[in-house]
């Protein structure tokens, strides 16, 4: 029995659905000791913006039940530093590197795409409409349908390759979010990217993390993961990518079952950094088990069950 | 270096005083990787619920002949304190080794001279890295002088340890042992500064942040280049998530890669430690 | 040192600040042999409708990471047996029964409270318009502000005692629900009600609750409640209760720190049956660990710490 | 009946078979509190980080002359395994007792007549709580009789146990023991079916739902009240979270206040079942 891993992303072939996720998983060298990197489907590598950040001061990382706030708030050192120092060192890769874009506005969103368009080995981008971490931009456009189709709009003039629009839980409605960045020509729509929460120090009586709020990732959060991406599968149709506290093969599986092409995996590489090879191969294993041709034929395969 | 994820087995685990085990581990009959002193480990903390990520821990001593990877454990919280529960033969996932480690001076030969004498100053738990240090320092040929604070004797660690390698100079803020009061108020100081005795090479520290400030601000009086040894919290321990950072002259860099030593020189501490 | 551990809800007074979570602590007779009720801040009971529910199917219930997914879907025998069966055996107890009430357009609501209005000893409700497991009414009206007010404001004219109203976590801005709420005369706001979630059964590749997706409790959404709780202390100016994911008497100080003058205990209650007294108790020993007068004096405390 | 939160110290555990232990606790030196067959009691799993909520387990046993609550368990996943792995001495958060029981009939004097015997049908690990029953019914005077079923011999359990109790009629689906094939094809119903042997008083069964429905519609044919104890997922085991429900002639009601025993002609089982 040989079961096929290729999924699809738009036009982007991927040789088996695990991607790591944004902010988790350096530009990959970082796991480069722990994990066969041309194994991945995908990587994609810490949030790029147009001019270097320095991020929110410490500290930034609080620890919750089973999950983790952040509030890194961006800090890398720009798209030139991208493309001149880590753009050489990933390009050889045989896997998909795909950059996170981040902005504060529609025009450095999408200029600081057009720089990586120019990058023959980047495949697609996956754009940061939804960081709770940063004050001005970020989730301000992801939290309406207005925001988020000004900004793919101006980013899909810039970029011809795939562009995946990475969309923010905490919304009231994530289905209409994804509904516009359908209509201004995403190729594809991946969430969630962290549900803003809070930690406090009940003894020194203040927050933990320095601005206050977080956002949270792990397994805490994967219940409200898989509802979103089951909703959004029902709304859009263009693929959609999961994550949110995966940690093993079986909650892969879940994400697809509900409607994800492929999966990102994010917190768990700090849990286990070789998580992703293990979860590639319980994928593989589970296809076996099941019988399929093709794992594609489980995505959304859980829709229809319910009324 | 390369790093590794490792089951490693407890062979033994001992209780030192009350709040702190010490914790040996080895890798099966397999050796363990390379370390060098003021690298630290990320430990998975198996059955607890409570502890969700790793928890970063000093590598306390490496004992080749026995292919033992000591860890010096102070049970502050759920985690260090399931970890002190653990009972031998139990495995323990780690990922190792991690960080950038204490500057390693060149291999010196014949006795030791005042450009080889080295200080190293640690605090409550944050001793745990400066045995492995000191006994590195001696294996290179130098004479490694040990200042250990603590609240009372009975918080001392390892001091039989420490003995074995060179002086050691104790302070205790009840003055149960040793002098009394804080390091950075030890008579060796003023010794120094008096130039009764030589200033050291180079001033190591690790401990609790304001201690390490005083002691970074008396080797910045004193002209003496000094290395401390940073806990910021971690998430990763791999420099991919950026938790960790620490200001530095070059803004904010990870603790936990390119850390968790750093010359104080290089760093902005808060002025209010 | 003595600290008051008393707080108060509006006019409503409490002996301390420990409430139980409506449709975790059945009508707080289910916990009398382990809890003495009468030691306890408050005690809200069921979600309770004008007429009659089945609820939903069973599988209800889901458990996650820390957590739990449930869609009771509101199955109570409606206001009048509470009124005639329940309410005779729990009118005796000395501490504050609220009826947390739902319904399905403004006039049932109203008309349930005002049927419960009649009872002279329940002096509060806690108005549900965050349901997320009900397909009709519910949820609907507590993710605009327009939906809040419209049954806030019905119910403010049929009740006069104190009004609670429970606000969804499920919506872009919370703070703009509380401030609708609070427009219309609420005396005070609770929050969070339950994360709408997702759990699937990755072997039978289907949701596993019966109508999909669920509402998620406990300590896993604890972060997102914290968050939300600060976020609507800032903006209202009436009291605000906490509750979301709350296993101790830390937790429930975090909340008071974040702006809680009270605090709901839920799911906790499962895990634990005799947690209500333990933070009662932890709250006390905290308070005069820190030599407070009184538990009102951390309300709200880690504001301003925080630029 | 009072219900209780006990820390129950694990007396010994025993594994019976690969994947089911038997767990024997007591209350420390105090006696147990009042429990009856059919009764089940809600563990707290310790040191399982993926277990958050309890887990509801039916009362196997109660020694009273020893104080032993025993526990039944088939380790199916997380929870259950990590109470598998516990070692005797450690401390099981225990809430008890729960539900309602089988209804138990009236003890009688002198031997056993028709009137008194009562057919007790179990498969897997729903034959934990008709060995408590079966107890009972034989200090009550009756006169149980057993149908236990299993896919296989090896995985009949305590069957020396249900022997020393009263008449034990086996299926295994691979007949490796007693008759091949379901315990609703076993012979005996045909013999009550034909009046060889006499109709039992009431039915008790407990087991997978596919199997008691079937037991269920024996039990109509045939004219035999008929109880079966239900294992539906549940959170709070006290009836106040509403998840648990079955659907009865009375709609909706709680499985582990209103049962886990119903009278099989309250449920609207499934069809499809
Ligand atoms: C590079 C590095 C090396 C370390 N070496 C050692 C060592 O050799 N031995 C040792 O016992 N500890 C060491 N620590 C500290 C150790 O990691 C923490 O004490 C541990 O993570 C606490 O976990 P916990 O679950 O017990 O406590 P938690 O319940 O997580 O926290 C309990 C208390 O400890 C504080 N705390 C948590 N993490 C840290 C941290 N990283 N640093 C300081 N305080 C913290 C919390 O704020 C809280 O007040 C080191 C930390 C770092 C970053
Ligand atoms: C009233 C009652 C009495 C019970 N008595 C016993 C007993 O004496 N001995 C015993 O071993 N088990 C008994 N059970 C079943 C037991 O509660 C479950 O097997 C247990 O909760 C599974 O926990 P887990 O963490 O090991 O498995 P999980 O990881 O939670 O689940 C593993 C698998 O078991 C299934 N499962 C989970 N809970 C239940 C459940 N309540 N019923 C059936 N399947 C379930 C899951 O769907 C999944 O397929 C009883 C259940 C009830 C409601
Ligand atoms: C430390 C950290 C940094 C992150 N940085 C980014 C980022 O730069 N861009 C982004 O789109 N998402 C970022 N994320 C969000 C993750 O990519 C992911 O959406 C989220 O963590 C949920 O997945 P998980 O539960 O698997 O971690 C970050 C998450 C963490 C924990
Ligand atoms: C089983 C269950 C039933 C619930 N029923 C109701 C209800 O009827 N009305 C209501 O307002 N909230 C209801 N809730 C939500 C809780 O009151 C509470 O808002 C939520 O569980 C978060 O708190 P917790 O994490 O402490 O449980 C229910 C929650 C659970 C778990
Ligand atoms: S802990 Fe992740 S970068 Fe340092
Ligand atoms: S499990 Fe809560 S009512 Fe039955």
């Amino acid at each position: 029995m040989n079961c096929s891993l290729l999924t699809k992303i738009g036009d982007l072939q991927l040789q088996n659905p695990v991607m790591t996720a944004s902010g988790t998983f350096g530009y990959g060298l970082e796991f480069a000791d722990f994990v066969d990197l041309n194994t991945l489907g995908g990587i994609i590598v810490k949030g790029t913006t147009l001019e270097p950040r320095q991020g929110n001061p410490y500290p930034r990382m609080a620890e919750t039940a089973q999950g983790m706030l952040n509030c890194v708030g961006l800090q890398n050192k720009g798209v030139d530093y991208f493309c001149n120092v880590i753009y050489p060192q990933v390009a050889g890769l045989k896997t998909n590197v795909i950059v996170n874009v981040s902005g504060n506005s529609p025009e450095t969103y999408a200029e600081c795409a057009r720089r990586i368009a120019e990058l023959d080995h980047i495949p697609a981008i996956e754009l940061n409409i939804s960081c709770p971490n940063v004050k001005k931009g970020g989730m301000a456009f992801g939290v309406t349908p207005e925001g988020a189709a000004s900004v793919v709009k101006a980013v899909r003039a810039a970029y011809p390759k795939t562009l995946i629009v990475k969309l923010s839980p905490n919304v009231t409605s994530i289905a209409d979010i994804a509904r516009a960045a359908e209509s201004e020509g995403a190729d594809a729509v991946s969430l969630i990217n962290t549900l803003m929460g809070m930690a406090i120090d009940a003894e020194r009586q203040r927050p933990i993390l320095s601005i206050g709020t977080g956002g949270l990732s792990g397994p805490a959060v994967k219940p409200v993961a898989l509802r979103m991406v089951w909703q959004v599968y029902e709304a859009v149709n263009i693929p959609v990518v999961g994550l949110g506290g995966i940690m093993n093969a079986t909650d892969a599986i879940e994400f697809m079952l509900a409607g994800a092409s492929a999966v990102e995996i994010g917190t768990a590489n700090f849990i286990d950094p070789t998580v992703t090879t293990k979860v590639i191969a319980g994928i593989k294993e589970y296809a076996e088990r099941h019988k399929l041709k093709s794992i594609t034929e489980i995505i959304g395969a859980a829709h229809g069950s319910v009324s | 270096m390369k790093k590794y994820v490792l089951d490693l087995e407890l062979r033994s685990i001992e209780t030192l005083r009350p709040d702190y085990v010490l914790l040996r581990l080895c890798n099966g009959t397999a050796p363990l990787p390379e370390m060098q002193p003021g690298q630290f480990v990320e430990v998975r903390v198996p059955d607890s619920p409570a502890t969700f990520l790793r928890r970063p821990i000093s590598i306390n001593k490496v004992d080749r002949e026995r292919g033992e990877l000591w860890l010096l454990i102070h049970t502050v919280g759920e985690g260090t304190r399931a970890l002190a529960r653990l009972k031998a033969g139990a495995l323990l996932n780690v990922v190792l080794p991690l960080g950038n480690g204490f500057t390693l001076p060149p291999c010196v030969e014949g006795g030791t001279s005042d450009a080889n004498r080295y200080v190293l100053v640690g605090g409550g738990v944050g001793t745990a890295p400066l045995l492995f240090m000191g006994e590195e320092l001696v294996a290179r040929g130098h004479e490694p002088i040990f200042m250990l604070g603590a609240r009372s004797g009975k918080d001392l660690l390892q001091l039989d340890r420490f003995e074995a390698l060179g002086q050691v100079c104790v302070t205790t803020e009840d003055g149960t042992v040793g002098e009394t009061g804080f390091v950075t108020q030890h008579s060796l100081w003023t010794k120094i500064r008096e130039g009764v005795c030589p200033k050291p090479a180079l001033v190591y520290t690790c401990g609790p942040k304001p201690m390490m400030v005083a002691v970074s601000r008396l080797c910045d009086d004193l002209d003496v280049a000094c290395e401390a040894s940073l806990e910021n919290l971690m998430a990763c321990g791999l420099g991919a998530c950026l938790c960790c950072v620490e200001n530095t002259t070059e803004g904010n860099v990870c603790v936990c890669k390119d850390g968790p030593v750093f010359p104080t020189s290089r760093l902005r501490w808060k002025a209010e430690c």
